[in-house]
């Protein structure tokens, strides 16, 4: 519908809506998309069904008396509110009202992550249950924390603008109506920045993601880190960026060296992990790297890449944690320890896998590639060394996925595995889509990349940055 | 004489009452020190009236002896029937709720 | 001086009055505080002539009547523009009406109505010999498990005393706000302090810890008013005037200063500050902020869950309103040199309330602590100094009792054996056992931590805003981090509810009468509806932020 | 014309597509669907070579440009084809041998169940490798390169079942990834120099750029073709590709895939002719492996690393005529053609052996094999000759033109290098004589396998024995062809060519090598063909022994990249575990435990409480009076 009435070469925000909502906090109920809402809206839309259908049955209710408490509905019905939380999130243009949303989500994602558990833990059940709350808490105290330090930063932002409207705020500063002082903008930023980086995550702020991730049930894990940890990306990209141009610009460096830090330890550490959803966690926080590095390069191949990036990484994860999903749940463990040889009873499904893990390490032909490059060029375009460092992570990315899927795919059939059954219907009609997405942007992203183009250009003017210019047509100059 | 030194009286009086809230372990006596407290407000604003050469001190004193008798009224209710569930008017007895 | 001056003084003093003027008093702008008192001795009368079996209802209509038709009255009189306009000070300077004073009287007003439906609550305990109970003793003078005790539970007897108390309380909570010189201040802080100390005695179950908690609120209570009343002394003897007005007029020296027969013998400022101080620490000590907040948990644990409520709701309301108008009318000239104190102040108790109450095991003292933190958040609003500054504690105050008085309410609901199961562990798993209960419960957590679209938000954001625009950003960023504190324990009962297995001896949930339904509703509306849709609230709010000088 | 480049690429495509999701019910027919589908792209790749043919030398070049890949701001990628002669060799030489091994899978495979998936990533890799010859920019070839690495990995790892084979197809793709590090950011850096990254207009503005900048990105393709070709120091995976069935090992990892660092290099030529440094260090690797290859093929007993380390040391000869520039482009391509075909040849005699013999591919249980399987033999041996460059067989003409150059490049560095291939090419005949003296001479030397089962060598069925035929033809008429059919001008317009002047006549040249050659020939009859052949290995030297571990290579790269990686990640789990999260833990245990603490103060005691209030009293009045003082 969106998609529909949104049209890639007109105004920078469409289909805005405004209504005065707290008068006296100045906020507004300003809604607005651009080109990177709209891809993002569109990759919510596109997953959430899929998510849904895959988690068809993980909220059944269990035999046992333990677990007697699991309102299959309530599981949807937070799963929907979450997503209308996120894609309201994607279009506020109000800060106060990105804040509440912002905030808001987490509740229902934490009963999704505490109340709804991965059947496949180690332990016994008590075990579980505490584990399982111990990574919602985690989750939530994280995300909270960092909320609260933004609210800080969102009340001096009103402090200093008087209003909440991103639009206008933006104007003001364009039109230098609206004098900032360096310190104060630089507090701001990092209030906002922190948030968002909590959010991302960005290392070291990362470590509620693999428990989080490992703990919830499979869609939910989906659900998180391919499409709740988009906002934070994509609030850098909107407010980070928009509101403090200057004092992104001057933080930069430290950004771009987190980011890198996080591609190459997130691969590292995912190679060392023993659990199949902690790895594709880690592999998570590699990719965030590379969005937020995309995003702080500020330059449209950078910025672009960045915004295919959260699509693409949202799919591919999206594909290969499901099928993830289906493994385990069948063999009720997460040990990549347990499976051996599964190609062989199962091929459709190591099939499946393969791809989604062939896409996470970025092959061409497949979607992650193209945003993969552009970052990678856009980075190297400002910083040729930052983007040497990020090259190393396609090496590792293939170490990771290649390992995990030798080991659990590959060798000899383990016995336990013996019995796996292959896809069924309802799982394959879940992957196959995704993996058509895939191979289709993967071949032939341009419609993506004209919606996201513009977008990308109005914020590279927010910063006032200019792409730098290839080297010898300067000097032909 | 000079009436300040009624304050310093007063002064006195109010920190001899209050060391013995701080120090006294019976609950009467704490609460005789509150007295002594309040009447050593009496005191100052009696003072302060005649200094002032306004009667408004001399009033509120007598507001003070109103409200004390008042509280002597709550205060030994409460008291009293604590002593006759514990048997004993020991404030520091009286900590069953506590970190 | 020389002895002569004051000799002449003296006689001055002591010539006969020709005449004294009747005084004036304007009974309609009043008639909220008449009608409450008005109410209260009619209730004494109650218990002195109706028979036992019929004063329960009486009681409970009268109170209900009699509060309603308080809140009547103070909407009219808001309607009639003594909020804004009109605004002025009645009964000889003894009381003004204004807008803070009318909000606050409204709020503690409501705030009085629903924790009287809790007061009125039968339905938690079993019937006892036939006759249904409420959560206050049988008979509180009778020894606890004595045989008269036993004589007066098989009788049936039921405290009903309790409800004239509360209005006597209620009427002093409104005057407190109200009260324009510092007699009236201190007459107003007794009144409803008395009751409040009686009230906490009279506990149905652990009855020993009911009159302990009595024993430490009555006597630190009467301590900290020494405190006050000698402030008060001090303030009178600095300004010659308890009037608030003419002690504002002395301090920003608008007239002639101190006569000089102080101006010699002491500096008196050192009266005017100490003075200044003691009152202030009365006033903290009501409002519960640290150093003067010990007695809280005690008191909130000890107490009958009802009064528990109404304690934490209205007391809060009462004594930050008392606390506004003396900072902003009497002492605007001071604000350089209580401005620092109080930020201290607000600094220790935003962060002693919220790290202490982590490692809280029962449930009532946590939600003590939490009061306390919240203490610390009204305080940075205080502290703005700025009109958004009151018109935003006002707006946190009304937010807040109600999530109080609900929270309190749902305590009275999950019992066991022993009443009340006020320990942390025996909530384990309620969210499975009753859903209902647990999910109320957690909003009204999440309202406390502050979490967007609950009215908690709404008030925090208020405050802080206010803050910041006074300049207060550290205090914000303080407060930010103690909130993210607390946010550890609210959510620790959250996951304590929902996430883990509930005890084979858990608690049974009671179902409540419409009366408690009603406060718990009432609670959870409120909530939201300030949570989403705060504006009228907060327009309320600021129209209500000027005060009468 | 230019439509059927697609289409070109299209119909391996479709095969795979359709083989792949096809489903159990193509099991029967889909071998055959496959290999028509690698002959059509033959029969059209004819088709465009004859329109070619009829053109002038100039207007050769075709392109077909499908659609806009990649547009984002100044960076447009192209879904663009070129077609221009030098594409045009490997497309027939990709085609025409593919074909012929897709034929010889038919039987190879027969008793595979799962032949049709082989057959879907046979086609796979046709279509990567013909996107990779065939792109049109950096990018796009990018796109193939990491084509054919997924399907290398795929025909790998066919045999997923044994752990070898998996853990070789990992390894393959891992160490090809650090060369496709080298040219990604080839391409960054084209792309900031040029701003653009397609052959035409790269190539054309090389000569703006600084030399710096070329000989960075000259490295960094150098680093690619490693990865993909094998060379020092990335060669560690082509051993072990061996796991892959014989086919694969023929088809990829001898004829055409590792040829692609060769192509890329010669692609960029005008890169390299301005950065003289980066052709320095290509030639060097070329030389290195030379020897390296040659001297691991001199030590194996298994038949198929044999070849493989000879593939390696001929790739290493390719290399480093590119790397000469001009005067050796041509015949690069013109060895890596017959180098096509011969070793295609052989490693499919090999897997014709291994048919007959239970798949044993350990040398030393050969033996006298020329007797039952004759063509085998006919057609290996044909192959044999062609690689040890016996005078008039293919391999004559191409490895005696790179020495030839290699001697031209004059200066100290010429007589190096002319020096290291003659060596090469006397190494390459001893471990060919070898390998053929092994495996089809002297006494039998069976066991049975591990079932127990004497193996009885036979013919291979005609599906198997034509394709190797049809190869050992050209593996003996190759070079003759484009010695006198002019190679050297069909390549000319896009590669350049120069006569290279050698120091020392080519007659003199020709002459060492057959010389070397005879002698290399000579040592392995003394060494093999007389005396008995051990079945047991013999200790062997030192040399022997480190060459038979691929020169410890391995050993360094597990012991520092395996062993290393290993512990660096385990320790950062460690980090992350009790570091990251501990930080953020312990500032929680600490709010905890001070909350613990002041907990403490209240102690139930009202007089505590009333000196806490007392106390606070106190403060508030110094605070306050203090305030009035400062």
């Amino acid at each position: 519908m969106v998609f529909a009435r949104f049209e890639p070469g007109g105004d920078r925000y469409q289909l805005v809506e405004n209504h005065a909502w707290i008068k006296d906090f100045g906020v507004r109920y300003e809604l607005g998309v651009d080109g990177i809402g709209v891809a993002l809206i569109g990759l919510t839309a596109l997953l959430i069904p899929f998510i849904v259908l895959a988690g068809w049955h993980d909220a059944d209710p269990l035999e046992t008396a333990s677990k007697r408490w699991r309102p299959t509905q309530g599981f949807f019905a937070l799963i929907l509110m979450v997503e209308a939380m996120v894609i309201l999130s994607f279009e506020a243009t109000d800060v106060f009202l990105f804040y509440i949303l912002f905030e808001a989500m987490l509740i229902p994602m934490y009963f999704l992550i505490g109340g709804f558990g991965d059947r496949a833990h180690s332990g016994s059940d008590e075990n579980a249950a505490a584990q399982r709350s111990y990574a919602a808490v985690k989750f939530l105290l994280y995300n909270l924390v960092g909320g609260l330090i933004m609210l800080a930063a969102v009340i001096g932002l009103y402090v200093v603008a008087g209003n909440f409207s991103l639009t206008e705020i933006v104007e003001a500063r364009a039109n230098g109506s609206l004098e900032m002082a360096t310190s104060t903008e630089r507090w701001l930023f990092l209030g906002f920045f922190f948030a968002f980086a909590v959010k991302a995550p960005l290392w070291p702020l990362h470590t509620w993601l693999p428990n989080a991730m490992g703990e919830a049930t499979t869609p939910v894990a989906v659900l998180i880190t391919a499409v709740v940890d988009k906002v934070g990306t994509f609030a850098m990209l909107r407010f980070c960026l928009g509101l403090f141009p200057e004092a992104s610009k001057w933080a930069t460096p430290a950004i771009v060296v987190l980011a890198l830090i996080s591609i190459v330890y997130g691969a590292l550490v995912a190679v060392g992990q023993r659990d199949i959803k902690r790895l594709v966690a880690y592999a998570s926080i590699s990719h965030f790297g590379f969005i937020i590095l995309g995003i702080f390069a500020m330059t449209t191949q950078g910025q672009s890449g960045a915004t295919l990036y959260m699509v693409n990484h949202g799919v591919s994860t999206a594909a290969l944690m499901l099928v993830a999903g289906f493994l385990i749940s069948r063999r009720g463990s997460r040990l990549i320890a347990d499976y051996g040889g599964v190609q062989k009873v199962a091929p459709v499904l190591a099939g499946t896998f393969l791809i989604g893990g062939l896409a996470t390490l970025s092959l061409p032909g497949l979607a992650p590639f193209v945003s993969e490059f552009l970052v990678l060029v856009g980075t190297f375009a400002r910083y040729p060394v930052a983007g040497i460092v990020a090259t190393t992570g396609i090496v590792l990315a293939a170490l990771y996925t290649l390992v995990l899927y030798q080991r659990t795919m590959t060798g000899p059939v383990k016995e336990e595995v013996r019995a796996l059954p292959d896809l069924r219907a309802r799982e394959l009609l879940v992957v196959a889509p995704l993996i058509a997405v895939l191979i289709f942007l993967g071949v032939f992203p341009k419609p993506l990349t004209d919606v996201v183009d513009p977008a990308v250009r109005h914020t590279m003017s927010d910063v006032q940055q200019k792409d730098p210019q290839p080297q010898n047509v300067e000097a032909a100059k | 004489m000079n009436p300040v030194n009624y304050l310093y009286l007063a002064a006195l009086l109010f920190t001899i009452g209050a060391a013995g809230v701080l120090i006294r372990r019976n609950a009467i006596v704490v609460f005789m020190c509150v007295e002594l407290m309040l009447n050593a407000c009496n005191l100052a604003f009696v003072t302060f009236s005649r200094m002032h050469g306004n009667l408004d001190g001399q009033i509120i004193a007598f507001f003070t002896m109103v409200v004390a008798a008042a509280e002597v009224v709550v205060g030994l209710a409460i008291i009293v029937s604590v002593f006759r569930a514990r048997h004993s008017a020991s404030v520091d007895d009286a900590s069953l709720m506590k970190l | 001086m020389s002895s002569m001056a004051v000799h002449s003084m003296w006689t001055t003093a002591a010539e006969p009055i020709a005449k004294i003027p009747a005084p004036h008093i304007e009974y309609t702008q009043l008639s909220p505080v008449l009608i409450v008192l008005g109410a209260a001795i009619v209730s004494v009368l109650v218990e002195a002539f109706v028979p036992r079996k019929g004063r329960y209802h009486s009681q409970v209509f009268l109170s209900v009547a009699a509060l309603a038709a308080a809140f009547a009255a103070v909407v009219g009189l808001a309607a009639g523009g003594y909020g804004s306009t009109k605004a002025h000070i009645a009964a000889m300077g003894a009381i003004a009406v204004d807008g803070p004073a009318l909000f606050l009287q409204g709020t503690i007003v409501l705030a009085s109505i629903v924790a009287v439906f809790t007061f009125a609550e039968r339905r938690l305990d079993p019937a006892d010999h036939g006759h249904k109970v409420d959560s206050f003793a049988a008979e509180a003078a009778a020894v606890p498990g004595s045989d008269q005790e036993k004589a007066a539970v098989k009788a049936g007897f039921t405290t009903t005393e309790v409800f004239p108390l509360a209005l006597f309380a209620i009427a002093g909570m409104l005057v407190f706000p109200a009260a324009n010189d510092l007699l009236t201040l201190f007459v107003a802080l007794e009144v409803f302090s008395l009751p409040l100390y009686l009230l906490c005695a009279v506990a149905r179950r652990k009855r020993l810890m009911s009159q302990e908690a009595a024993v430490k609120y009555f006597l630190l209570g009467a301590f900290s008013s020494a405190f006050l009343l000698f402030g008060i002394a001090l303030l009178y003897g600095y300004a010659g005037s308890v009037s608030y007005a003419t002690i504002a007029r002395v301090v920003d020296g608008s007239i002639g200063s101190v006569d000089p027969a102080l101006a010699d013998t002491m500096g008196n400022d050192a009266l005017l500050l100490i003075g200044f101080a003691m009152v202030l620490m009365g006033l903290l000590f009501k409002v519960g902020a640290v150093p003067f907040h010990m007695w809280t948990p005690d008191v909130y644990q000890g107490a009958p869950t009802p009064v528990t409520g109404f304690m934490a709701a209205a007391t809060k309301v009462a004594a930050f309103g008392a606390l506004l108008r003396l900072l902003y009318v009497v002492l605007p000239g001071l604000t350089w040199d209580w401005r620092p104190v109080m930020w201290g102040v607000a600094i220790v108790t935003m962060l002693g309330g919220a790290v202490v109450a982590i490692t809280q095991t029962d449930i009532k003292r946590l939600l003590a602590y939490s009061s306390i933190a919240h203490a610390g958040f009204l305080l940075a609003g205080v502290i703005a100094a700025t009109p958004s500054g009151i018109s935003s504690v006002l707006f946190y105050l009304g937010a807040y009792s109600f999530v109080t008085i609900g929270a309190f309410a749902v305590v009275t609901l999950v019992r066991d054996a022993g009443g009340e199961a006020t320990h942390l562990s025996k909530w384990a798993g309620l969210g499975r056992r009753s859903p209902l209960v647990a999910a109320v419960f957690a909003v009204f957590l999440l309202a406390f931590a502050g979490i967007p679209l609950t009215s908690g938000f709404s008030g925090k954001f208020a405050v802080f805003k206010a803050a910041a625009d006074g300049g207060a950003g550290a205090l914000v960023v303080v407060g930010v981090i103690s909130s993210a504190i607390a946010a550890f324990f609210y959510v620790r009962v959250i996951v304590l509810m929902f996430f883990s297995e509930p005890k084979a001896d858990g608690p049974t949930v009671a179902v409540p009468s419409v009366l408690t339904s009603l406060t718990i509703t009432a609670g959870v509306v409120v909530t939201l509806v300030l949570g989403v849709a705060p504006q009228y609230f907060l327009d309320l709010a600021n129209q209500a932020s000027v005060f009468v000088r | 014309m230019e439509n059927l480049i697609a289409l070109l690429i299209g119909a391996p495509l479709l095969g795979a597509a359709v083989l792949l999701l096809g489903g159990r019910r193509l099991d029967r027919t889909g071998h055959w669907l496959g290999t028509l589908l690698a002959a059509a792209s033959f029969v059209i790749a004819l088709v465009l070579f004859v329109d070619m043919l009829g053109k002038g030398a100039e207007d050769r070049a075709l392109h077909q440009t499908l659609f806009t890949w990649i547009p984002v701001g100044t960076f447009q990628a192209d879904m663009a084809f070129q077609l221009d002669q030098l594409s045009m060799t490997f497309v027939l030489l990709i085609t025409g041998v593919g074909t012929l091994i897709h034929v010889y899978s038919i039987g190879y495979m027969e008793h595979d169940e799962r032949r049709r998936r082989f057959f879907g990533y046979l086609n796979l890799f046709v279509a990567a490798m013909l996107l990779l010859v065939l792109a049109d920019n950096y990018l796009l070839l990018y796109f193939g390169w990491e084509g054919v690495g997924l399907a290398s990995y795929l025909l790998i790892g066919f045999w997923q079942h044994k752990p070898s084979a998996a853990t070789a197809a990992k390894k393959a793709f891992i160490v090809n990834r650090v060369g496709d590090m080298g040219l990604s950011i080839a391409i960054m850096l084209m792309f900031t120099t040029f701003g653009t990254f397609a052959f035409g207009r790269v190539l054309e503005a090389s000569d703006q750029a600084s030399e710096g900048k070329l000989t960075a990105i000259g490295l960094m393709l150098l680093l690619a073709a490693c990865g993909k070709s094998a060379q020092v120091p990335l060669q560690s995976w082509l051993g072990d590709a061996m796991e892959g069935p014989t086919p694969v090992s023929a088809l990829i990892h001898a004829a055409t895939m590792v040829t692609a660092g060769v192509y890329l290099i010669v692609r960029s030529a005008d890169i390299f002719n301005a950065a003289p440094d980066a052709q320095l260090v290509v030639t060097v690797v070329g030389a290195v492996t030379l020897l390296f290859g040659a001297i691991v093929g001199c030590a194996k007993d298994d038949i198929k690393k044999a070849l493989a380390g000879s593939t390696m040391s001929q790739i290493g000869y390719m290399i480093l005529a590119a790397g000469l520039g001009p005067i050796g482009y041509v015949f690069a391509i013109m060895h890596l053609v017959t180098h096509g075909f011969f070793k295609a040849g052989l490693f499919l005699g090999a897997g014709s052996v291994m048919h007959g013999m239970n798949d044993e591919v350990d040398m030393r249980k050969y033996g006298g094999l020329r007797k039952y399987m004759p063509v085998t033999f006919v057609t290996f041996g044909l192959g044999y000759l062609a690689i040890i460059g016996f005078p008039g067989l293919s391999g004559f003409f191409s490895k005696d033109k790179i020495i030839e150059a290699a001697f031209a490049k004059g200066g100290t560095e010429g007589w190096i290098l002319g020096a290291v291939t003659l060596l090469g090419a006397a190494i390459t005949a001893y471990y060919m004589t070898r390998v053929m003296l092994m495996t089809f001479f002297g006494e039998k030397r069976w066991q049975p396998d591990a079932e127990g089962h004497e193996p009885h060598p036979h013919e291979s069925p005609k599906s198997m024995v034509i394709p190797m035929i049809l190869l050992a033809v050209g593996s003996v008429g190759g070079g003759a062809v484009f010695e006198f059919s002019g190679f050297v001008e069909w390549l000319e317009p896009v590669t350049g060519f120069e006569h290279g002047h050698a120091p020392i006549s080519a007659a003199a040249v020709t002459a060492a090598t057959v010389a070397v050659m005879v002698i290399g020939v000579g040592l392995a009859y003394l060494q093999y063909g007389r005396g008995p052949v051990p079945v047991v290995a013999p200790r062997g030297s030192l040399l022997t022994r480190a060459a038979r571990r691929d020169l410890l290579q391995d050993d360094f790269n597990h012991a520092v990249f395996v062993t290393g990686g290993t512990h660096l990640t385990r320790s950062l789990v460690y980090v992350d575990h009790s570091l990251v999260d501990g930080v953020v833990n312990g500032t929680a245990a600490a709010v905890g435990g001070l909350s613990g603490r002041l907990r403490k103060l209240q102690n139930g005691y009202a007089r505590t409480y009333a000196v806490s209030m007392f106390g606070g009293t106190a403060v508030l009045i110094a605070a306050t009076l203090l305030m009035r003082a400062v």
